[in-house]
C-alpha cells in the first residue's frame, strides 16, 4: 500500500509540475521519507502528518497571501545514502521544492544535508533523524530537528531502567548509524549512572536468523534486553528468537522499535516489557491525535506529531520571512518555534500565520512540545510506554 | 545438575539452532552441488529458484488458509509444499528449455554458463519481488512448539530451559526424509545410477546409451524438489523475504564447496559444518563455562571467540581455510 | 642429454608410469611408441614439468629439472607440443608464433606505455621471423587467419612452427600425426627433419604412425604398462616379443600397426 | 556497417539518452547520470581487464570497490588527534604485531620440516600470536572508540589541512587503488590457485570479509555510524553561491545561481573523471594491443599451452588480478569522493558485483571500448528504468479501474522492473550477440 500511495504522489508530481506554471502561486515541500525500507511500517503516518499539516495551511488561504502547499515525496529507503541522496536531488533541481521535511534515519539525513540541501542552500526539517553526530555537523544554517538526540534518549533510558530498578541489561543494536549511535549514547549513559552491560553486540538487517546473536545475549545474561533496532527489521527477528528460546522475557524497546507492528507480531508475549518513544502530554499532542483521526490515519505512531511540526515550521518560518525561499526563511525558523510569543497548537497554523503576518511573534509549540535547542533540534520529550493486555500503551511522559 | 544445566544450554542455544540451520543449508547445497555434477556449473539462481518455490508454496498455503484448510498442529504450509514443488519444477524446466539448453547444445564453457545463471539470477529477483513483494511473509501456523522453555523446565525442574520449536522438529525430519529418498534415489534406481554415471563421466555415459536431455531434465526437478523444501523449511522456521534468500546464496556456496562440489555426501557435511561454526564461533561461552567449570575457572568475560559481528565473516573464512588446503574441498568435489 | 630415471607416476592406486628409464641422446629423433594406455603421455607430462613425479629424477645436461614447471623448462630449451592441439583459438596464426619468444621488452607492461618505440622494433622482427616460419611450413596464407579456424592439422604445425620461434634444443612432439592427413603428415615429417638437419633440433615423438616413425626416428623406444620394454631401430624393435606381446594383448589394430 | 560507425553509433547513442534526460528532466539528473557513468566504465575497464583479457572470474568486486572508499577516508579526513594520542600508537604495535605472527608462522612452515612439532610450535604462535595481538588491540581500541563516539571516535585520515586541503581527495584515488591492488595481492596468493568456480566462490566470500570488517572496525573508519562531510576536490555549491565572479558568469549565461553552481560542480567532477577514465582507457588499450596483451590473450585462450610457451601463467594471473583490482578501487574512491562520505551498509553485491559483470558482457568482454559502452548503457538502464518501468505499468493499468486490487499491486511493483530488465538484457545479449554489443577484435 506504501508504495501505490508513493507511486500516486509520483504521478500527482508530474502532472503537478506540468501545471505548476498555471497555478497564481504555489510552495513545494519535499517529503522525503523511508517508504520503502526498515522504516516502512511508520513512515505512512509520518508522511500523513506533515502532508496534514500542508493540507490545513492551503485551506487557510493565509500563507504568503493565498499559496497553494504541494506536497512531493521522494523515497530515502533509510538505509541507502546514494538512493537517497538521488531522490534528494532530483526535488530539488527537478521538481524545484522550497524545503524538505526529511529525512527519517540519520545516515541518509546527514548524506541529502550535505550532498543535496547544502549545495542548493534547501532548508531541511528532520522529524526523526536523531544521531547525536548531526548536532554538530555544517549545515549553513538549514538543518533542523523536530526529534531529540539519540544523547539525550540514552539519558532517558537510563532513567526509565533505573526507575524500574534494572541495574544489568544486555545490549543489542541494528547495524547502522541509527543503532551504533543509539547504543553509543545509552551505553555511556547508563554505565555512567552505575549500571551494567553485559554485552553490547550488533545484528544485521533482513538476515531472518538471530540464533547466535541471541546465544551470545542470553550467555552474558541481564534483567532486561535492550533492542536497539527496528520493529520492520532485525529487531523483531531477535525479540521472537529471545522469546522462544526463553533467553529474555523483559524488554525494552527505544523509539525505533515502537510501533503497531510489535503488537501484532508479539501481542500479550511482551507483557511487561516496556520503553520510550518521542512524544509529549501537552495540549498540542492531544489536538493532533484528533486531527490525525479525522484525517484517517494513526496519529500516535512514532514521529508523525514530529513530522506535523517539521511541515508547519518551514511554512511558519516562510511566513516569517514572507519568502519561500530558504536563503530568506532559515533564519526565521528558531524565531517561530520559540519564546517569547503566542502558543501556537495543531490546527492553528491559520491564526499562526496571521499573526506572524501582522508583525506578532508566536511560539510554535505544536503536537510535541517545540522547543528547539542549540543547533536546532528538539530539547526532547519522550513518552513511557509499557505492554500490557497484548498491547503497549503510554504511562507516563518524560 | 550443572554439567545438565550446561548441557541444556548448549542444546538450547547452540546445538538445536544449528541443527535446523544446518540441516537448511544441506538441502540448498545438495541442490547446488547437484547442478554442479551433471551440468557442470555453479548456479547463481539457486537461491533465487528457492525463493521462487517458497513463494509458491506460500501462495498456495495462503488459499488453503483461506479455504479453511489446516493441518492442526502440523503447518498448512507442508500441504502447500508439493504445489510449491510443482510451479519450482515447472519454473527451472522451461528456464533450462529458453536459456541453458541452448548453451548446452553449444558446449559452452561452464563459466559461460555461470554467467547466464546470473542473468537468470536477475530475472527470478525481480520476477519474486513483482508477484510476491519485496516485504517480510511469515505463513507459519499450527502449534508453535514441541517443547517450550516454561513446560521444560516445570518437567525437569533445572535452571535452564529448553525449546524446541514444531518448525525446528519439521525441518530436520523433513531434512532427513528428502536426504534418505535423494540417497536412495541415486544408489537403487535405474535413473539415479545413470545420473551418477553422467555426473563421473559424460562422455562414456553417453556411450552406454543413457539419454542426456533426459538426465538433464530429471536434476531439474530434483533441484527444483530440493530448493522448494529447503526454501519453505527456512521460510517456515524464520521468515521469508525475497532479499534474504538471495543471500543465502552465499552460506549455501559456502557449505557446497567446503564439502566438495558434485559431492552430495560433501553438501551435507559442509552444511552442517558452516552452520555449527557460524553459532558456536560467536557464541559467548560465558554461561556453559559457568555451569560446567568449577567457580574458581569460570570466565570473567564473555568466553567469546569472535563477536557476532562477524558471524557472516565465518562461513567465509572456513570456506578460504579449506580451499587453502584442500582446494576441492573436504569429499574431493570435481573441478572443470 | 636429458636422462629419464626410475620415473614413477601414480595417480591414487593406478600406477601411469612405473619405474621408466630413458635417455635421449642429443641431436636424434627419437620415437616413443607403445600401445594405448603405455603411459608415454604421463611420461611426457612429467619430463615436461605438467606433472609432478611420485618419485625419480630427470636431469638435462646433468641439471636436475624434475618437477619444474613449464615455463621454466621453456627458458631452459626444453618444448613441446600437445596430443590434441593446443592452437590459441582467438588469435591470428601468426599471433600464435609472435607471442612464443621470451623476454619481450613488450611483454612488461611499463614499456608496452612508455617503450613503444622498442617494442615496434621488436615486433618488426618478430614478424619477420614468424612469416618465415609459416612459408617454411609452407602454410604462408593462413598468416591472418584466426588459429581456431583452420584445420587439425594445420593447428599441428602451427605448433610445430611455435617452436620453431626460439631456439629450442629438445622438443616433445605429442602425437603430432593424429588426426593429419597424409599430406599434411608427410609436410610435418619433413619439417621435422629439416630442422633436426639444420638448426640441430633433438627431437622426441611420441606417435601410432609405424611408418611416420620408421621415416624419421632413430632410435625407437617401446613402452607397455608404465615401463620402457625395448629400445632401437624400429626393425628391431618390431622383432622383439615382448613388444609383440605387449601389442598382441591390447588387440588387433594395434598389431596391424606394428605389422604395417 | 562497418565497425567504426557501428562504434560511434552506440557511443551515440548512449549520448542521447544523457542529453535526452538533460532536456526530458533536468541537467542536473543528466550529470548525475554521466558521472556515475563514468566511475561504472571505469570499473567495467577493471573488470574486462581480468576477465576480458585474462579470463579470471572474480566477483569480489565490491570488496575493491569498498576499499578504494575506505582510502578516501583514510586520505582525505583530517586526523582526529586525540584519537592518535589515546590509542594510535597501541594499534599500530598490535597490528605489526600481528603482522609478525602471521610472517613468522610463515617462516617456520616454510623452514621446519612437516611433521608433528611445526603442527604443534604453528599451533602456538597462532594462538599465542592471537591472544597478545588481542591484549595490545583491544584496550586501544576500546579507547580510540571513546573519544567522542557521536562525530569521531576514530583515527581519522592523514589530512592536516581539512576542508580545506580538498586536493588531499584526489591523492586518495590512486591511493584507493594501491590499497585494493595490496588486498589483491593477498586474494590472489592465496585464491588464484583455484579452478574457476571455486575462485568465483572464493572472491564473492573475500569481498563480503571486507565489508565485514569495514562495518564493525569502528577505529578504522567508524564502521557503520559512517564518515559524512569528506572534503572533495570540487568547489563547494555554497561558497560558488557567495563568489561574486561566480554570481556574475552564472547571470551572463542567463541562469539561476544556484543552478548554475550545482551543475558547475558536477561539470568539474565529470572532467575529474573523465581524466581518470582517458588516461586509464588509454593505458588499457596500449597493453591489450601490445606483446603483452597478446600473452595475455594467449594465456586465457590455453593456460597448458601458454606454460609450455614458456609464459609463466600464475605470475601474469596474480598481475592482471592486482592491476584489475587496483581499477575498482580507484573507481571506488571516485564514488566515494563524489557521494561525500563512506557508508559501509550499502555495500550490495547486487549493486556492486553482479552490475558490473552484466556491465562488461553486454559491452563486449576483451573490449576496451565495449566495456566503457557497457558501463555508460547499463548505469543509465539502472537508473531509468525504474521510471520507465512506472510508465509502462501506468500504460498497461490505464484501461483498469482506479483503485482495483491488480493496478494497485502493479504499480506498487514497477520498481522490481529494474531487476527484470538487468536479467533479460544480459541473456539476450549473451544468447545474441555472445561476444557483447562491441566484440573483442
Amino acid at each position: 500500500m506504501k508504495k501505490f500511495l508513493m507511486a500516486t504522489a509520483a504521478t500527482a508530481l508530474m502532472t503537478g509540475t506540468a501545471f505548476a506554471d498555471a497555478h497564481a502561486k504555489e510552495v513545494k515541500i519535499g517529503v522525503i521519507l523511508g517508504f520503502t525500507g526498515p522504516l516502512e511500517s511508520i513512515t505512512p503516518a509520518m508522511g500523513a502528518g506533515a502532508e496534514l499539516a500542508m493540507a490545513e495551511v492551503t485551506d487557510s488561504g493565509a500563507l504568503l497571501d493565498g499559496a497553494k502547499v504541494v506536497s512531493i515525496r521522494g523515497d530515502s529507503t533509510c538505509i541507502d545514502a546514494g538512493a537517497a541522496t538521488s531522490a534528494a536531488e532530483r526535488l530539488i533541481t527537478s521538481d524545484k521544492v522550497s524545503a524538505i521535511m526529511g529525512a527519517d534515519c540519520s545516515g541518509v539525513t546527514g548524506a541529502i544535508l550535505q550532498n543535496a540541501a547544502r549545495p542548493n542552500g534547501i532548508v531541511m526539517i528532520s522529524p526523526s533523524a536523531t544521531s547525536p553526530g548531526l548536532s554538530t555537523a555544517e549545515d549553513d544554517g538549514l538543518f533542523f530537528r523536530t526529534a531529540p538526540s539519540d544523547a539525550r534518549q540514552g539519558v532517558i533510558m537510563t532513567e526509565i531502567l533505573q526507575d524500574r530498578g534494572v541495574k544489568e541489561v544486555a545490549l543489542t543494536y541494528t547495524n547502522n548509524d541509527y543503532g551504533k549511535g543509539l547504543a553509543d549514547a545509552f551505553q555511556a549513559a547508563f554505565e555512567e549512572a552505575g549500571g551494567t552491560v553485559t554485552i553490547a553486540t550488533a545484528h544485521e538487517d533482513g538476515k531472518a536468523d538471530y540464533s547466535a546473536e541471541v546465544g551470545a545475549l542470553a550467555s552474558a545474561g541481564g534483567e532486561a534486553l535492550v533492542v536497539a533496532g527496528y520493529v520492520d527489521q532485525g529487531g523483531s527477528g531477535i525479540v521472537r528468537s529471545s522469546i522462544d528460546s526463553g533467553a529474555f522475557d523483559t524488554f525494552y524497546f527505544p523509539d525505533g522499535m515502537v510501533g503497531e507492528k510489535l503488537n501484532e507480531n508479539f501481542g500479550a508475549e511482551l507483557n511487561g516489557s516496556f520503553g520510550a518513544y518521542p512524544g509529549t502530554d501537552s495540549e498540542g499532542a492531544a489536538k493532533f491525535l484528533e486531527l490525525a483521526t479525522a484525517a484517517g490515519f494513526d496519529g500516535t505512531g512514532a514521529f508523525a506529531p514530529e513530522s506535523y511540526d517539521a511541515a508547519a515550521l518551514i511554512m511558519l518560518a516562510m511566513q516569517a520571512a514572507n519568502s519561500m525561499d530558504s536563503a530568506d526563511f532559515k533564519d526565521k525558523v528558531m524565531d517561530v518555534a520559540n519564546a517569547p510569543g503566542e502558543k501556537i497548537y495543531p490546527g492553528e497554523l491559520a491564526k499562526a500565520l496571521e499573526l506572524i503576518k501582522n508583525g506578532e511573534d508566536v511560539d510554535y509549540e505544536g503536537a510535541s512540545a517545540v522547543e528547539l535547542i542549540g543547533p536546532g533540534e528538539s530539547a526532547g520529550n519522550y513518552q513511557e510506554i509499557e505492554f500490557a493486555d497484548g498491547k503497549y500503551s503510554t504511562i507516563k511522559y518524560r | 545438575m550443572d554439567l545438565l544445566n550446561a548441557f541444556v544450554a548448549l542444546s538450547n542455544f547452540v546445538l538445536i539452532p544449528a541443527i535446523a540451520y544446518g540441516s537448511q543449508l544441506a538441502l540448498g547445497a545438495l541442490g547446488v552441488t547437484l547442478i554442479y555434477g551433471i551440468l557442470r556449473f555453479s548456479n547463481f539462481a539457486h537461491g533465487d529458484t528457492m525463493a521462487f518455490g517458497t513463494m509458491v508454496t506460500i501462495l498456495f498455503t495462503w488459499l488453503f488458509q483461506s479455504w479453511g484448510i489446516s493441518l492442526g498442529p502440523v503447518p498448512t504450509a507442508l500441504l502447500a509444499l508439493p504445489f510449491g514443488i510443482l510451479g519450482c519444477m515447472a519454473l527451472l524446466l522451461f528456464t533450462d528449455r529458453v536459456v541453458y539448453k541452448f548453451y548446452r547444445e553449444q558446449k559452452a564453457k561452464p563459466v559461460i554458463l555461470v554467467i547466464v545463471s546470473l542473468g537468470v539470477m536477475f530475472i527470478m529477483n525481480g520476477l519474486v519481488r513483482f508477484i510476491i513483494g519485496p516485504d517480510d511473509q511469515r505463513f507459519a501456523d499450527g502449534e508453535r512448539f514441541i517443547v517450550s522453555v516454561r513446560t521444560f523446565k516445570d518437567m525437569t525442574g533445572l535452571e535452564e530451559g529448553l525449546a524446541i520449536k514444531t518448525t525446528q522438529g519439521i525441518t530436520v525430519i523433513t531434512a532427513v526424509i528428502v536426504v534418505a529418498a535423494l540417497f536412495w534415489f541415486l544408489n537403487r534406481t535405474r535413473t539415479g545410477k545413470s545420473m551418477r554415471a553422467y555426473s563421473d563421466n559424460e562422455d562414456l555415459a553417453l556411450l552406454s546409451g543413457i539419454n542426456p536431455e533426459r538426465v538433464v531434465m530429471i536434476t531439474w526437478m530434483i533441484v527444483a524438489a530440493l530448493a522448494t523444501v529447503a526454501g519453505v523449511l527456512y521460510g517456515l522456521d524464520k521468515s521469508f523475504k525475497p532479499f534474504t534468500y538471495f543471500q543465502l546464496l552465499l552460506p549455501i556456496f559456502a557449505s557446497a564447496i567446503v564439502g566438495g562440489l558434485g559431492s552430495p555426501l560433501g553438501a551435507i557435511a559442509g552444511g552442517f559444518t558452516i552452520a555449527f561454526s557460524e553459532v558456536m564461533v560467536t557464541y559467548a561461552w560465558k554461561k556453559v563455562a559457568g555451569y560446567a567449570l568449577p567457580e574458581s575457572l569460570a570466565p570473567d568475560g564473555l568466553a567469546q571467540l569472535l563477536s557476532t559481528d562477524y558471524k557472516f565473516a565465518v562461513s567465509f573464512v572456513i570456506l578460504l581455510i579449506v580451499l587453502l588446503f584442500r582446494p576441492t574441498g573436504l569429499f574431493a568435489g570435481k573441478s572443470v | 642429454m636429458i636422462v629419464v630415471d626410475d620415473i614413477h607416476k601414480h595417480f591414487g592406486g593406478f600406477h601411469a608410469v612405473d619405474g621408466a628409464s630413458l635417455s635421449i641422446k642429443p641431436g636424434s629423433i627419437t620415437g616413443l611408441i607403445g600401445p594405448n594406455g603405455a603411459g608415454k603421455t604421463t611420461l611426457f607430462n612429467v619430463i615436461a614439468g605438467v606433472l609432478k613425479p611420485t618419485s625419480g629424477r630427470v636431469t638435462m645436461n646433468g641439471e636436475d629439472i624434475t618437477g619444474l614447471p613449464p615455463h621454466t623448462l621453456f627458458h631452459k630449451g626444453l618444448l613441446r607440443t600437445f596430443q590434441i592441439a593446443h592452437e590459441f583459438s582467438s588469435m591470428t596464426c601468426r599471433e600464435n608464433l609472435m607471442m612464443v619468444p621470451g623476454n619481450q621488452s613488450g611483454e612488461t607492461l611499463w614499456n608496452t606505455w612508455f617503450g613503444r618505440k622498442r617494442i615496434a622494433d621488436e615486433e618488426r622482427a618478430l614478424r619477420a621471423k614468424a612469416d618465415e616460419v609459416l612459408e617454411f611450413l609452407t602454410v604462408e596464407h593462413l598468416a591472418d587467419h584466426k588459429a581456431g579456424q583452420i584445420s587439425g592439422g594445420q593447428k599441428k604445425l602451427l605448433e610445430l612452427g611455435r617452436t620453431m620461434m626460439v631456439d629450442a634444443k629438445i622438443v616433445f612432439l605429442d602425437e603430432v600425426g593424429a588426426g593429419v592427413n597424409r599430406t599434411l603428415l608427410n609436410t610435418i615429417g619433413d619439417a621435422i627433419l629439416r630442422l633436426n638437419q639444420e638448426r640441430n633440433y633433438t627431437f622426441v615423438v611420441i606417435e601410432h604412425d609405424m611408418d611416420f616413425i620408421g621415416k624419421i626416428c632413430d632410435p625407437v623406444i617401446c613402452m607397455a604398462e608404465g615401463k620402457v620394454l625395448a629400445e632401437g631401430t624400429l626393425d628391431e624393435i618390431k622383432a622383439n616379443e615382448h613388444v609383440i606381446e605387449a601389442y598382441l594383448g591390447t588387440g588387433l589394430k594395434n598389431k596391424e600397426q606394428v605389422g604395417a | 556497417m562497418n565497425e567504426t560507425v557501428k562504434n560511434t553509433a552506440l557511443f551515440a547513442l548512449v549520448a542521447v539518452l544523457i542529453i535526452g534526460t538533460g532536456f526530458l528532466q533536468s541537467w542536473n539528473s543528466a550529470l548525475f547520470i554521466l558521472n556515475f557513468g563514468l566511475i561504472s566504465a571505469i570499473m567495467a575497464l577493471g573488470v574486462n581487464l581480468q576477465w576480458g583479457f585474462a579470463g579470471l572470474f572474480n566477483v569480489g568486486i565490491m570488496g575493491f570497490v569498498a576499499l578504494g572508499g575506505l582510502a578516501t577516508v583514510l586520505v582525505s579526513m583530517p586526523p582526529t588527534t586525540e584519537a592518535w594520542a589515546a590509542g594510535g600508537g597501541g594499534v599500530i604495535v598490535a597490528l605489526l604485531m600481528g603482522a609478525a605472527t602471521i610472517v613468522v608462522t610463515a617462516l617456520v612452515i616454510k623452514r621446519m620440516s612437516a611433521g608433528w612439532l611445526r603442527t604443534v610450535v604453528v599451533l602456538v604462535l597462532l594462538i599465542g600470536g592471537f591472544f597478545v595481538y588481542r591484549a595490545l588491540f583491544d584496550p586501544s581500541v576500546a579507547r580510540i572508540e571513546a573519544i567522542d563516539p557521536a562525530s569521531t571516535g576514530y583515527l581519522g585520515g592523514l589530512n592536516p589541512g581539512g576542508a580545506a586541503w580538498g586536493w588531499m581527495t584526489l591523492v586518495a584515488w590512486p591511493v584507493g587503488g594501491l590499497l585494493a591492488a595490496g588486498v589483491a595481492w593477498i586474494i590472489g596468493k592465496t585464491a588464484l590457485g583455484l579452478r574457476s568456480d571455486y575462485l568465483a566462490i572464493a572472491t564473492l566470500g573475500i569481498a563480503e570479509i571486507i565489508i565485514a570488517v569495514m562495518k564493525n572496525e569502528d577505529w578504522l573508519s567508524r564502521g557503520v555510524k559512517n564518515v559524512i562531510g569528506l572534503p572533495r576536490p570540487a568547489p563547494y555549491e555554497i561558497e560558488l553561491q557567495s563568489d561574486p565572479a561566480f554570481l556574475e558568469r552564472a547571470a551572463s549565461l542567463g541562469m539561476d545561481p544556484v543552478t548554475a553552481s550545482t551543475i558547475w560542480v558536477k561539470l568539474v567532477y565529470a572532467g575529474l573523471f573523465a581524466v581518470v577514465l582517458v588516461i586509464l582507457f588509454v593505458l588499457a588499450q596500449r597493453a591489450l594491443h601490445s606483446p603483452w596483451g597478446r600473452m595475455m590473450r594467449a594465456i586465457r585462450d590455453n593456460e597448458n599451452a601458454s606454460e609450455a610457451m614458456g609464459k609463466d601463467v600464475t605470475a601474469r594471473h596474480l598481475q592482471v588480478f592486482i592491476l584489475g583490482s587496483a581499477i575498482c578501487g580507484i573507481a571506488g574512491a571516485m564514488m566515494t569522493t563524489l557521494d561525500g562520505q563512506l557508508t559501509p551498509g550499502t555495500y550490495q553485491p547486487l549493486r556492486f558485483t553482479f552490475l558490473i559483470w552484466v556491465m562488461v558482457i553486454v559491452g563486449g568482454s576483451g573490449n576496451n571500448l565495449g566495456a566503457v559502452l557497457g558501463g555508460f548503457l547499463i548505469w543509465f538502464l539502472w537508473v531509468q528504468v525504474e521510471p520507465m518501468g512506472l510508465l509502462l505499468m501506468q500504460a498497461i493499468t490505464s484501461g483498469m479501474t482506479d483503485g482495483s486490487p491488480l493496478k494497485v499491486h502493479l504499480i506498487e511493483s514497477a520498481a522490481h522492473m529494474r531487476l527484470l530488465t538487468m536479467g533479460l538484457v544480459l541473456l539476450l545479449v549473451l544468447r545474441f550477440s555472445p561476444r557483447g554489443l562491441i566484440p573483442e577484435r
